[in-house]
Formats: C-alpha cells, structure tokens, sequence
C-alpha cells in the first residue's frame, strides 16, 4: 500500500527519490535503495533507531555524502523532475539548490551554527549567495521577516548576537529560519527536537508545521521518536539497517502496523497514559502493591556479609511494612549549590523498602546531582540523607562498606561507565573486592550469579566493553550494581542512550529485578512518558526543587504545580 | 733571549671572546669555490709577483681570536689580532727574526758588561715616532717604567724582575742595571710587547716608531693603519695601508680567503693544508717552529713520582704516526727537549723512538705489571691538543697503558687546577732554553706544571744564566738538558708547523719560526704583485 | 569578566618568569669557575681579584646578589661580561637584531607555507597532494636541525649546487642582513625545521574543521566552497594553529642554537654556547632569563589573543 | 538523544576492535618506518660485532692522514677509518636516547597523571612548575647542566630525561584529564578503590594510546637532541665513536672529505624518520580512525 500512496502523488511531488544506494569506500552498503516522495506541504517522517541510514537517506537528498560514505546509485528529481536527476548535477549547479530549493534542518544546532558568526550574518549568508533579492536592504528584511517567522526577536540587536548568546531552542529555531529564507520547496529536518526539552520542542515542533503549511513546504522529518511523528508527520516510512519497511499515513502505521519490527519498534514506545504494555513484563505503577521479596526471590547476601538489616526484609507482609516500618531512604533539606548558583535548594523526601519512585525533571534541573548525593559520589551538599534511620556521611569513601554495599548506583551512559581495557568480569567485580568479598573464586561465582541476574550469563564474563552492544553494556553495568545485593539501586537517565528497543528491555529487566530481590529503586530521568512503566511514586523536579510529589496516578492525572501542568500538555503522546 | 709568545693563553680573558665577523664586503662563496677552483686548471693561476717589490696598495689580513678586549696598547698584547697590531705599530730594542735570530731593531747594539750585571744599549740616532718626535734614551727609560710599574704591571714585567734600573747614559746610550747577573737579558729585551713608546704615551694615541701608523681601531672587529713614510728602513713598508680584521673561527677565515674578502689569513688548520694550497689562487705558507704542545707528568706524584713510568710514558709515544695524525705530517719530530732552535740544544742525545716492549718492561719494573690505568687531561687550548691526546690515548695502549681522557673545556683546564693536573697537556711557543727553563722547569717557575725541582738542573740553568760565554753557555745548556731527557717529566713529541695562507698576489711573506703567523707579522715587508 | 581572565593570565605568567629567573639564578651559580678570577686571568694577584670580587658584588649573600640582579633586569642592566669586560647589553645589543631578524625571517617563511600547505592538505584528503605534503612534513619534523642544515649545505653549498655561502659573515660595521644572500640558508633552515609544525597542525584542525557541523551547514546552504573554507573552515583553524606557532617562536628563541652554531651566526645562540664555554655567567644569566622571557611573552600573547578571539568570553557580559 | 548517528559505528562495535599495534602494523606508513628503525638498530647493534670483518680496523686505529680517501669512504680528522667509526658509532646514542626517554617518560607520567587527578590546588602547583621548566628551552637547561656537572653519560641522560619530562606531564595530564571524567572512573570512586589503584588499574590502561605516540615521539626526540649536544661537543666526548661527535669533528672538512659528515648525519635522519614514521602511524591507529581513510 505504500506503493500506491507514491504512485499517487507522482506528478505534484516536490522531490522524489528512487532506488537511492549508499556505500562506505570500503564497500559495506549503507543504503540498500531506497524510495520516496516529498509533496509540498506534506511532511513525511523518517523514523528509525540509531544505525538505520535515516540520516545518510536525507543528507543523500541535497546530494550530500559524509566522509567516508559514497553514492553507489538511485536518483533524486525536484519538482518532477525538469532538472534532471539532482545526484548527477555538476557541483556548482547542486550549490545553487541547496539552501535555496531544498534545504536542511540540522540535528544539534549548537554544532551547525558557526559559532564566530553572528547569526544575522549567517542567516544573511543563505541569502546572499542564493541572490535572494536584489540588494542588501532587501535581504536585510527578509533576515528580520524570517526570524518573525520563526518567533525570534528580529530586532538589529538580536541579529548581532552570536549562537552562544541563544538558548537551545532559540539555536533551533535560528537553523530553521535559516533553512527557510529562500523559501525552499523542500525541507530535511534531522531530528531538530532532540535534545531540546518537551517545552521548547512543542514551541519548534509548531513553528516547523506552520510554515510547513503556510508556504506549500514539502518536510523530510528525520526522527527516531514516534511520539513526535504523532504530532508532525503526514506520512511515516520505517526504516531498519537501510530499508524502508513500511510506508504509509501516519495514522496507518502508528495504529495498525503491518511490518514486525514496526510492531515491535511501537510496541516499545513508552506512553504516558500506560496503556501500551512495554516490554514483556509487567510495568510497575501505583496499583501495584510494594514488591514482597518472595522466598525464591531471597537475595543471598548473608553468606557474605550478614548484618541486622538485612533481616528485616524477610519476615515482613505488605500491609504491614507500608503501616509499620520507617522508611528505607530519608532525605532532609539537601542542598548543594556551585559558587553561588543553586543546584539544590532544599529537597525533602523518603523512599519506603521495596518501592520504586520515579525523579523527573528537564536538563539543568539538578536530578543527576541530588541522584549523586544520594551515591555519596557528591560530598558537598549539605542536609541529610538516611538510609534505615542512620544519616549517611556525605561522601563515599567516609561511608561505611555496608552503606556504600547497600546503595548502588548506575550511571547515565554504558559507553562510559565501563572500563574499556578490563573485562566485565573484572569490572564487576569490582564491588565485591572492595567490600573484601571471598576469594577470587567466591567473588567470580558472584559475578557470573549477577550476569545471569541480567541475563548476560557466564560467556560475557571475559570480554571487553568494546565487543558488547550499548544495552549490554549497560546490563553489565547493572549487574556491578546488583553483585554485592544492594537495598536502594539509584538509576541516573540509564535508558537515555539507549534506542527506544532497547530502552524497553531495560525497563524490562530493572522491574524483573526490583519483583526478584525487593530492593527499592529512584529511577532518574526527564522522560514524563516512562512514569507509568516504572514508579509507584513520582517526583517532578524544577531548578533543584521537588514542585510536585505523589502517586504516579495522583500527579499524572492531577498535577499541581504549574511546571508539571505545562510539560504534561507539552508532551506528545499518540 | 727573547720569547716571542710569552704565556699568551694564559693571559688571555677566558677563552676567545665573542669577536664579531668582521670581512669586506662582497659575497660570500662558501668552501664550495675551492673545489670548482680546483678543476677549472691552470687558466685561472695567477702568476707569482716578481721583480722588485711594488709601492702602494692595501692588505687585509684576516686573523682568528681576538675580541671586544682588543687593545693597541703597546705593552699589553693579548690575543693573535692584538699581537700583529703590536708588532707593526712599535718596536722593540731587539727582536727575532725569521730564522729565530736575535736581531738589532731600535738599538744598534746590546752588550753586557763581564758580571753581566749592566748591559749597554746604544740606540738608532734615526728614528722619529709616528708624531714625528725623535726616539731618544728618555723614551727608552719612559717605556721601561711604564711596563714595571709597580701599580700597573704590564704583561711582560714578570719577565723584567731581574731588572734594576733604567739609566740614560746618552740621548742614545742606556744603561740596563741588574740585581741578578743575565748573560741572556738581550733576549728579554727582544719581546714584542716592549715597544719603545714617548714618555707622555696613551694607548688611546697609539703611536710608536713602526712601519704604520693607527688611522682606526674597532676593538674585536677592525683596525686600519696606514704606512708611516718617516719609517727609519729604506724602501719600507711598501703598503699604503694594512687592514687587521678578526674573525671568530677558521671556517670564516678559509671562507674569506677563498672569497677574496681578504688577502691573507694567518693559521689553518694543518689537515686542510693540502687541499687550500691545491687552490691555485692560494699560496701557502708552512713555517717550521719551536712551539710544542706537550703532555705534562707530574714527577712529584703517583705514578709518575717513579721515572721507570715516566720514561715508560714517552716510549709508549710513537711520534711520527703523532705528527702524521696530528698535524696531517706538518710538524718536526721532538726528542722530549724544548727550545729546538737554542744554540745550546743537545742535538747529539739520540731521537726517542717508540720501544713497546721497553716501555712494558719498564711499567712491569715499576710495579705495573698488568699496564696502568691514567686520565688525561685534555681541552682545546691550541688546535691539535684534543687530537694529541685522542692519538696518545691510541698508542699507549699497546704499552698496557689505558688512558681515560678527560676532556674538559678551556676555562676549566686553566681555571683552579691548571698546574695541578696529574697528567695533562699545555702548550708553548718558541723559546730558547733559559727562558722556557725559568719559566716552566723550576720550583720558582711561575708554571711548573710538571712540578720539576732538581737541583742538580737548577744549578745548571744557574750556570748558564750568569756565563757570558756562548759556548760554555751552550756547553751547560745541553747538560741541563739531558737531565731533562733522562728523567724530565715533559712529554715532547713534536714541533707543529705554522701554516698561514695568502692570495698569490702578494708577494714578500717569507717563513718564520718564532711561531707568528703570516711572516711573524712584518707587513712592512709585504707588497702587492697584482693591481686589483 | 574577561579583564579578571587577562590579569589573572598576566599574573601567573609574572610569578612563572620570577620563579625562572631564580632557577636560572642557582643555575649560574653553580657554574664552576671565579667570574673575577675569568675577568682577570690566570696572572691576576689576590688583591687585585679581591678587589674585582668587591666591585662585582660577588662577596655579598647569594639573596642579594639575586635581588641585585632582578633589579638590575628592570633598568635594563644586564651587569658586565666576563669576556670582554663590557655591559652585556650592549654586547647582546647587536646578537639579539641578528637572531630576530634570523626568526624573523624564518617566520615569514613558514608561518605562510605551513597554513597553506596544511590547508590545501586537508582539503585533498587522502589525495596524492596530501600524501607528499603529508610525508614531507613527517620527515622533516622528525630530523634534527643539524641533520637539516647539513643536508642543506651539502645540497646547496659545497656539494651538489654551490649558490648559497654556508657561513654568514658581515664586515665590521655592518649587520648581517646586509649580505641577504648569506641569510638563504640559516633562515631556510629554521623554516624547514618549524614549518611541518605548523602543516600538521593546520592540517589536523582544518580536517576537524571541516567535519564540523557549521562546515557541512555552510556546504548545505549553499555556500561556495571558496567562502566555506576562507569564511567558515580557516578562521576557526586558525585559533589552535596560533597556538602551534607561538610555541615553535618560543622553540626558535631556544632552538636557534644549533643552527647558529652551524652557520657560524652571530646571534644570540652561539653567544649562549660561547659565555657557556667562557663561563661568562653575566651573559648566561642574561640570555637564559631573556629566553625564558620571550617563551613566556609569546605563550602569554597567544592565550590573550585566545582569549580575545573566542567570541564566547567575548561577549560574556552580553549574556 | 541518540549516541552518534555514524553508521560505521555500529558495525565495528559489536565485533573486537584488533588491538593497537596491529592495527598500526596494518598502515604502510609503519612498516616502512619499522624497516628503516631496524636499519639503523642493526648497523648500530651489529656493527660493533662484525666490525673486524667489515673494515679490518677498530674504530680508533689509523689508518691514514687526516681526511684522506684511504678505504671504502676515507679518514676522518685524526686519520682514523670513517666506515670503522661510523659502524661503532650509533649504539651509546642509542641507549642514551632510550635511557633518557624512559627517564623522562616515568617522571612525567607520574607527575601528569598526579596533577590530573588531584585536580586543584596541587594540579595548579604542579602545573605553574611545569611551566617555569618549559620556559628554559631543552637546549639552554642542557647547556647549563652539562657545564655544571660535565658531559658524562648519567648527566645526558638525566638532563634530557629532565626536560622532556614537562612536556610528556603535559599530555600525561590532559589524556588523563579527559579519561577521569568517565563514569568508570567515578563508579571506582563510588566503590572507594584506593586513589594510587585507581590510576594504576583505571587511568593508566586507558591512557597507553596517547602514551605510547609520546614515547615515540620523545624517543625521536631524544635521538635528535643526543646527537645535537655531541654534534656542540656537549654529549659524548672522543675518542668514543659516536655519530653525533663525528658529524662535530669532520664538519670542518666537509667539502674535502663529506663522508666523515655525510654517514652519521644519513644514519640520524633514518633513524629518526623511522621512528616518528611508527609514531606517527602509532598516533593514528591510536586515534581510532576509520578504517577507510586509511590505504
């Protein structure tokens, strides 16, 4: 059926690329020839996971190759072609055309803007050289009508300042502003919402379909998020190691996908309401009771190091561990600030045995440093943290073995949390040296224990971070995590990334775990949409404050606070 | 007895100072001409002035050392640049000519009287000072005063401290008063650096009664004199004007000579010899002299305190492969004795050779059985020094003598421990015996570096000092000498050659054994064949 | 914001030049020999060189002698040489014209060639252009000066081609820059040394450059890719590379020494290896600080121009 | 946000990088600059042995005058054979050079990764020294300790040791500097590891890439600046056969008799060519660069 939604709209597309084929010089094929159509006004989304050629596809339609990558066949026609095939036109022709008739939209504007360049000048550049206009005067207007556009400040002095002067999604808007003065007939757009908060994608995200519509645009939109493809795109085409496998409307793919790997891909994707079930296991929300460790579940601990506490976990009952026992983690007035900026003005909050409490909060909001407080990887903040009624010392090396045991940590990227130059036994491991467990025997039996935990198993045991993929790895990161059997494992942004595939099996994993060994868990991140996929509780952090604390449901359905208000109505769902 | 040289590196401010490049205009070629030279053949060669001596023109000699301390001052002459300005703008009593011959200059005679306690000079009645005064007795007794002055002693003083007193006897007769009697004081009155000078002298109004007169002078670049047409000799100088300019090493002199930025250049290296002269443009100058660079033992310490090692030492030396290596075979083969050219020199004593098996012998006597182990002493105070002692180093251990050389730069070697070293090197100009005796053989000698004390040989050069007769005086001389020879604690392998090297243009520079370059510096003989 | 920076940068550079001056000092110090006793020769008499001791200061404690010579620094008094008797500014007078103008040269040599050559490099990637400038720049850079020279005089000089003089000399009087014929091969010398430098690091940061995200925007706009190297890629290339090259003038400060020595080039070089030999310490101590204070001057220069260039600290009180 | 969009990125990860050397070895560059470096170490390894069979003569007999054309490529300046001294020349530079960069190699990795890792006011300390030693050019420090203490073999060696070490403290500290921010290095300190096994079994191991391509680079370094002090008649001193000092010794002469000049000065540029060559090729199998730009 994709096939048809192509023949269609032959004679008005405004770009149409066929059979496209990319190799690296070496040889590997990037592209397997691809196919599809841009109609004007319309917007069709490119969506794949990280190493799918989605990038290589829309660069390939301004007839750009990366370093490295070469055109091994296909062709691409504008406008139906009058021009010929756009990936055989000589140098000087292909320049008059990129950033005039078909434009590009880059992924991290930070990086795209030249940053010695004031960004009136650069918008002021596209022009010049497209001779847009006649004279300065007149491409002097067009800079200040198409900041207007885009809703910037387009006054002299707002054109006189550098890209460093400008928020991210200022930044973002400037990049679309410059691929929108020459009013082109078609636009690349990749990925220009990522890294931008839900807020501030809303606002680009609008922007780009506005003018989209206004001016008769025809958008590529490259994306590996389908909740933005929801709210953006016209048409979806999936693509998976070079292919497009499925191609169709939005509404068609998104709600009754035909291709597995777009069943799995969406069947992956978290949404806020819950309703979707993500991954294989059961997510974790407020109408689950706190996990019981169940006899089979019992961490084995007390072999090596018996303590009093750890008693404490078995005998009890649900009822009455959420009546009777005093919290696991405690958090008093923690405060920490940087030479005069705050990061943390005053947390307060506990976390029960067994209970998972969701930390959300945007970039900049302080989640990774109060996450690190707890740790004791940040020693100078000041206020308290208890774990069982014992206020911890501040930082790690002042803590005692058993606390530092019994609070773990995982770290935002697997790609950096792991050694390189040791195995995954030996980084596992770890923990248990420095807690002075067993022997070297013990202690590997205990490795190979949490690699099976996180079902890696034994023949991961002696190979490198570098041979394992990201999800591995980050298995393997929690497994140093959960070898000494710790009682609160703090999660910091560990499926940030991550592919959304991905990201489910760890939800997944991290929800087997926490029913498996009963242990409590803060799971850190900026993502609202995970809420109902892993917490009972969830608490909304803004500028080193908690502005909003409750039950999932409570603060889901019923924010608030007026910050936790405006991302709920700015995250896309479909 | 004159000596030519006195002790002139150790006088010398610390090593060659920073002396500037100081050539004529024009472009410099590079060695690289040489061999281009070499095979364009015969038709570039110029032919060799002859006929008699051409009046006029301007000789640039280039000279290596010198610096930024130059001075003209007559008595106080301290580098090579210094030294032939010294001996063109002032004259002495005496001097030694070209065949190291004590020769009348400003005096028409020097005479002892039978004690050898007053020598009478009678002075030339013709001779005018650069300003045109006449030269007269006062001014011999100025000069004398000036150099002994007990506030200011000038270089060549240490020599004169036998000397009493000055006297006129005449306005062309002086008197020289002794304390001690010197049968040989003619020789220290013919040193360069006691030029007569008028008794109102300034070395910043250097004028004297030589060949040229001082026109301008930049210190450690250039001076500029111009011939003196009052000069006292017949026909001379023939030069209108002699340009001295230093430069800082021998590949700037080589380079400047083969450019023609200059005329002549005073002293090569001796493994270039060959291929300088090959340069048909070029003519070189080779002079045999009495300088010697020796290897110095000290007698008064192990292992040379034994004279089985001593002599073991200098049979070790083979001297002709010394000559050969070191001085590329320019030079005369020495029998451990200095003053070659002393009429007293023990030439019937039969020539060193070297005796490996006499030396091992004689090693094994001493206690040394399994050969020895020694460090020498060496640094760059004369070209060939680092050399000698690479190549002693060499031969000695066939005698199962090992030598660790111990190379140290030229302010070390005179610094603290100069005289003290166990075994090391010096060298020294051409002298005749007493002299060199009284200067570096003696407990009173004032460089004793081998720490020689024998009395049998200080009674001997006693001797001599006093004996007016010339062949007894030669008679105690070789006596004093072949106590040396047995058991002195020198090492004297050989003579090194002087080699200058001059465009073939000029004409009139003749050989010179004193030591001194380029003619011992006498441009007033020096002419121009070639109209340039 | 940015004068706190500057001063900050100017301060440090301050207390680095006074810790180097006193490392310099002791270092001096230590050299063997009696600066008097150099001054006045083997023959000088106790008196004499007492006298001298006094009048050079020498009996005074080390910290005053040090503070004297600080101080001395300041008003331009380098104190008196050993070798010659005179100030030592005014002998270095001349040595420090001829090495600038050495450097100088050899700057405007390879400063130049090296941003070009690197630039066209990088921009034919893996071409045989690249390949040759690549290769040379490998080779050279990993010779030695002397290596260098030698082959030079050897090619140019004595052997192959007889162009160049190998020995620079000046009549009295004269500069050495009179004779600029005798300037080819020292300078060529120094920029054959310093340039591969300069071509690999603008090489490598032109081809970082260009992989850069506003170069391939610059490139997606349209832009011809004349403005997109000149406009977009140089100028950012430049910054790093500045950096490269204040550190080889500050190398060619020290570094000039061989090359000097082997060309017989009266600068400053063969002036530090000849009051080394003379145990002139004056004129070590002189040249030593002097050294040292043009590699602090230029690195200061080259983190200021960092710093004034970066549009970031820039306009920090913008934001 | 998704890590690196790169497609290549994917399909080498998951497969086990090959390990350094071998992916240097791989270049062409390297195995040229292997074959020259192996050049020059055999001639300077082997020479001395088979110098007998060579020549004939040992490298401090006579075999003529001064700079003469007697043998296969003449006399040097005392008269001795050129092949002969050339042939014994090369080991002592060798060594020294090799001593001196291991010297200067261990201090400053210690130094570096000290500075790096303890961050602050010891780092600040430790830096501000390490700039007041840069601020004395290599040459000068040299000059001034080889005076002070005499041109013997340890004082080379420590000298040169002495003045690379700031330099190799310099990229020590920033390769350190960049691998202390990973998260495996907090995740040790999170485990309270002792700081000296963290560097040790963390630090060091991550950083032998930027370590080895200064080792080489200061090793050719290192032969350079051997060679130039003995070539200012600073380093070795005669009679030792040296190629450095033989370069010193028959400069004078080297219109007449280029030999003397002309081998050692070919040995030095081989040799140090070939070194910065399997650095150079180190330093890009080290940067992890595509495997398709490189031939």
């Amino acid at each position: 059926m994709s096939t048809t939604v192509i023949e269609q709209h032959k004679t008005t597309s405004a770009l149409s690329a066929t059979g496209l084929r990319v190799s690296t010089v070496t040889g590997a094929e990037i592209l397997h020839g691809i196919s599809f159509t841009l109609q004007p006004g319309r917007i069709l989304a490119l969506v794949g996971e990280s190493g799918s050629g989605k990038t290589t596809a829309g660069l390939a339609c301004m007839g750009h190759f990366r370093q490295g990558l070469e055109l091994t066949g296909g062709s691409v026609t504008l406008n139906g072609g009058e021009q010929g095939n756009l990936l055989e036109l000589p140098e000087h022709q292909l320049r008059t055309l990129r950033g005039g008739e078909i434009s590009y939209v880059p992924q991290d504007p930070a990086l795209s803007l030249n940053p010695a360049m004031r960004i009136g000048e650069q918008i002021l550049e596209t022009l010049r050289v497209h001779h847009f206009g006649d004279a300065t005067a007149e491409r002097l207007e067009r800079v200040a009508e198409v900041l207007a556009e885009v809703g910037l400040d387009n006054s002299r002095s707002y054109q006189r300042r550098y890209p460093h002067q400008l928020s991210g999604g200022q930044q973002q808007r400037v990049g679309i502003a410059m691929a929108f003065a020459c009013r082109p007939a078609v636009m690349v757009l990749d990925e220009p919402t990522t890294g931008l908060d839900v807020t501030t994608q809303a606002v680009v995200l609008e922007t780009i379909d506005q003018l989209a519509e206004r001016h008769q645009v025809a958008g590529l939109y490259i994306t590996h998020d389908l909740a933005v493809v929801a709210t953006v795109a016209d048409e979806v085409a999936v693509m998976l190691a070079g292919d497009i496998v499925e191609h169709g409307s939005t509404d068609q793919v998104l709600f009754s996908p035909s291709h597995p790997y777009t069943r799995r891909l969406l069947r992956a994707v978290p949404d806020l309401a819950g309703k979707r079930r993500v991954g294989e296991v059961e997510a974790i929300t407020g109408e689950h009771p706190l996990v019981v460790p169940g006899p089979l579940g019992i961490p084995d601990t007390t072999t090596a190091t018996p303590r009093a506490d750890d008693a404490k976990l078995l005998p009890a009952t649900v009822a009455v561990r959420e009546q009777e026992s005093a919290p696991l983690l405690q958090v008093r007035g923690l405060a920490l600030s940087y030479g005069g900026h705050k990061v943390l003005n005053g947390i307060d909050f506990e976390l029960m045995e067994g209970e998972s409490i969701m930390l959300l909060g945007e970039s900049g909001s302080g989640k990774t440093t109060l996450s690190r407080c707890m740790a004791g990887l940040n020693d100078n903040y000041t206020g308290a943290v208890e774990l069982s009624g014992a206020e911890l010392a501040t930082g790690t090396r002042k803590r005692s073995a058993g606390d530092r045991r019994r609070i773990q940590y995982v770290f935002q990227s697997p790609f950096s949390s792991l050694n390189p130059r040791r195995t995954i036994a030996e980084s596992v491991g770890v923990p248990l040296q420095m807690a002075g467990v067993g022997n070297r025997r013990d202690r590997r039996a205990k490795v190979l224990e949490a690699l099976d935990q996180v079902r890696l198993g034994g023949s991961y045991m002696d190979r490198r971070p570098g041979e394992l993929s990201g999800g591995e790895r980050q298995r393997a990161a929690i497994a140093r995590a959960l070898v000494n059997a710790p009682s609160l494992l703090v999660c910091d942004e560990i499926t940030s990334a991550l592919d959304v595939s991905v990201q489910a099996s760890i939800l997944d994993l991290l929800r087997t775990l926490q029913s498996e060994t009963g242990m409590s868990m803060l799971f850190v991140t900026h993502n609202i949409a995970l809420a109902r996929h892993i917490s009972q509780r969830l608490a909304v952090l803004q500028k080193g404050r908690i502005v909003d604390l409750g039950t999932t449901e409570d603060v889901l359905t019923n924010p608030q606070h007026g910050y936790t208000q405006e991302l709920l109505a700015n995250v896309p769902t479909f | 007895m004159i000596s030519p040289e006195p002790y002139d590196h150790r006088l010398q401010k610390a090593g060659p100072a920073h002396s500037r490049r100081n050539v004529l205009g024009g472009m410099v070629l590079g060695m690289g001409i040489l061999l281009s030279a070499c095979t364009t053949g015969a038709a570039s060669v110029i032919p060799a002035p002859a006929g008699p001596p051409v009046k006029g023109g301007r000789l640039r000699v280039g000279l290596a050392g010198g610096g930024s301390a130059d001075s003209l001052d007559a008595h106080a002459p301290v580098s090579t640049t210094d030294i032939a300005r010294v001996v063109n703008l002032y004259e002495a009593l005496l001097y030694r000519d070209e065949n190291f011959a004590l020769k009348p200059l400003l005096a028409l005679s020097a005479t002892p009287d039978d004690a050898a306690l007053v020598w009478t000079v009678k002075l030339r009645p013709d001779v005018r000072f650069h300003d045109g005064r006449p030269m007269t007795a006062k001014d011999v007794v100025a000069t004398f005063a000036r150099i002994t002055n007990p506030k200011d002693p000038k270089s060549s003083a240490a020599s004169l401290s036998i000397l009493d007193a000055v006297v006129p006897v005449s306005d062309y007769v002086v008197e020289f008063r002794l304390n001690t009697p010197t049968a040989t004081f003619d020789d220290s009155l013919g040193q360069y650096a006691l030029g007569i000078v008028p008794g109102d002298y300034d070395p910043a109004r250097p004028v004297g009664t030589g060949p040229f007169k001082a026109k301008s002078f930049d210190p450690g670049r250039r001076s500029v004199f111009a011939r003196n047409d009052d000069y006292w000799r017949e026909n001379e100088p023939h030069l209108d004007e002699l340009d001295i300019l230093n430069f800082s090493d021998d590949d700037a002199l080589i380079n400047a000579l083969l450019s023609t930025q200059v005329d002549a250049i005073g002293q090569i290296p001796l493994a270039l010899l060959d291929v300088i002269g090959a340069d048909p443009r070029i003519k070189i100058l080779n002079s045999a002299t009495g300088a010697w660079m020796p290897f110095t033992m000290r007698v008064d310490q192990k292992p040379f305190d034994d004279v089985r090692v001593r002599r073991a030492f200098r049979l070790a030396v083979d001297r002709p492969q010394m000559i050969e290596q070191v001085l590329s075979g320019n030079g005369t083969v020495g029998n451990d004795l200095y003053a070659p050219f002393d009429p007293g020199h023990a030439k019937t004593l039969p020539q060193r050779r070297q005796d490996i098996p006499a030396a091992k012998k004689l090693l094994s006597e001493a206690g040394y059985p399994n050969g020895i182990d020694i460090e020498l002493v060496t640094a760059p105070i004369q070209a060939g020094a680092v050399e000698a002692a690479q190549v002693f180093a060499q031969q000695a251990a066939a005698a199962g003598i090992r030598v660790k050389l111990r190379r140290v730069d030229t302010t070390t070697y005179f610094g603290d421990d100069y005289l003290s070293w166990t075994f090391a090197q010096d060298f020294w100009y051409t002298r005749n015996f007493l002299p060199q005796a009284n200067s570096s053989s003696l407990p009173t000698s004032p460089f004793n570096e081998t720490h020689l004390d024998d009395p049998h040989f200080a009674v001997l050069v006693k001797e001599a000092a006093t004996e007016i007769d010339e062949t007894r005086r030669s008679a105690l001389i070789s006596q004093a000498q072949e106590i040396l020879y047995d058991s002195g604690g020198y090492i004297i392998w050989g003579f090194p050659n002087q080699a200058d090297a001059y465009q073939s243009y000029v004409a009139g520079l003749i050989p010179n054994k004193t030591g001194l370059s380029l003619s011992g510096y006498e441009f007033r003989r020096a002419w121009i064949g070639v109209t340039r | 914001m940015i004068a706190k920076m500057i001063f900050r940068r100017l301060l440090v550079s301050v207390v680095i030049l006074f810790a180097a001056s006193m490392l310099v000092f002791v270092a001096t110090l230590l050299l063997p020999g009696d600066p008097a006793q150099a001054i006045l020769g083997q023959q000088a008499t106790p008196a004499r060189l007492d006298a001298l001791r006094e009048q050079m200061s020498l009996n005074d404690p080390v910290w005053q002698r040090y503070l004297n010579w600080i101080g001395g620094l300041f008003v331009g008094d380098l104190g008196y040489s050993a070798a010659t008797g005179g100030p030592v500014s005014e002998l270095l007078g001349e040595r420090i014209q001829a090495s600038l103008v050495l450097m100088g040269l050899a700057s405007l040599v390879s400063i130049p060639v090296g941003i070009i050559v690197g630039t066209f490099s990088a921009l034919r990637r893996g071409r045989p252009l690249d390949h040759v400038a690549t290769g040379f720049s490998l080779v050279l850079a990993a010779l030695p000066e002397f290596v260098v020279g030698i082959a030079l005089i050897t090619l140019l000089s004595t052997s192959v081609l007889k162009i160049f003089p190998s020995v620079t000399m000046a009549p009295p009087g004269e500069a050495v820059w009179a004779y600029p014929i005798q300037l080819v091969l020292p300078t060529l010398t120094l920029a054959l040394v310093v340039t591969p430098y300069i071509v690999r690091m603008m090489r490598a940061t032109m081809l970082e450059v260009l992989d850069s995200g506003f170069v391939e925007m610059a490139r997606l706009k349209g832009v011809p890719e004349r403005d997109v190297i000149l406009k977009h890629a140089v100028p950012h290339a430049l910054a790093p590379v500045a950096q490269v090259i204040a550190i080889q003038l500050a190398w060619m400060a020290g570094g000039v020494v061989v090359i000097e020595f082997l060309f017989r080039y009266p600068g400053i070089g063969s002036a530090l290896v000849d009051a080394v030999t003379n145990r002139d310490v004056q004129v070590v101590q002189a040249l030593s600080i002097l050294i040292a204070a043009a590699y602090i001057v230029v690195n200061l220069l080259a983190d200021l121009v960092g710093i004034l260039t970066n549009p970031k600290l820039r306009t920090e009180a913008v934001r | 946000m998704s890590i690196a969009e790169a497609p290549l990125e994917t399909v080498g990860k998951v497969k086990r990088p090959p390990r350094l050397f071998a992916r240097m070895m791989r270049q062409r560059q390297a195995q040229l600059g292997l074959a020259l470096t192996v050049l020059v170490l055999a001639v300077a390894l082997l020479g001395p042995l088979l110098l007998p069979w060579i020549t004939g003569f040992t490298s401090t007999e006579f075999t003529g005058r001064p700079f003469k054309p007697v043998g296969m490529f003449g006399t040097d300046n005392l008269g001795r054979d050129v092949l002969s001294r050339f042939l014994d020349g090369g080991l002592r530079l060798i060594v020294y050079a090799a001593l001196a960069t291991l010297l200067g190699m261990a201090a400053g990795v210690a130094v570096g990764m000290t500075a790096a890792y303890s961050a602050g006011r010891l780092d600040g300390l430790i830096m501000r020294g390490n700039d007041v030693l840069l601020a004395l050019p290599q040459l000068v420090f040299a000059l001034l300790a080889i005076t002070v203490l005499g041109p013997k073999g340890w004082v080379l060696v420590v000298v040169i040791g002495i003045t690379h070490a700031p330099r190799i403290a310099r990229v020590t500290r920033s390769a350190t500097a960049s691998v202390i921010t990973e998260d495996y290095i907090r995740a040790s300190e999170m485990y309270a590891v002792p700081k000296w096994k963290i560097l040790v079994t963390e630090v060091l191991p991550n950083i032998t890439g930027p370590l080895m391509v200064e080792l080489g680079l200061r090793m050719t370094y290192s032969i350079g600046f051997v060679a130039s002090l003995s070539f200012l008649g600073l380093g070795m001193q005669p009679p030792t056969a040296d190629w450095g000092l033989m370069i010193n010794e028959n400069r004078i002469a080297l219109v007449v008799q280029p030999w003397g000049v002309i081998l050692p000065v070919l040995a030095i540029a081989v040799l140090t060519v070939g070194t910065n060559l399997l650095t150079d090729s180190l330093a890009r199998a080290s940067a992890n660069l595509n495997a398709g730009n490189q031939p």
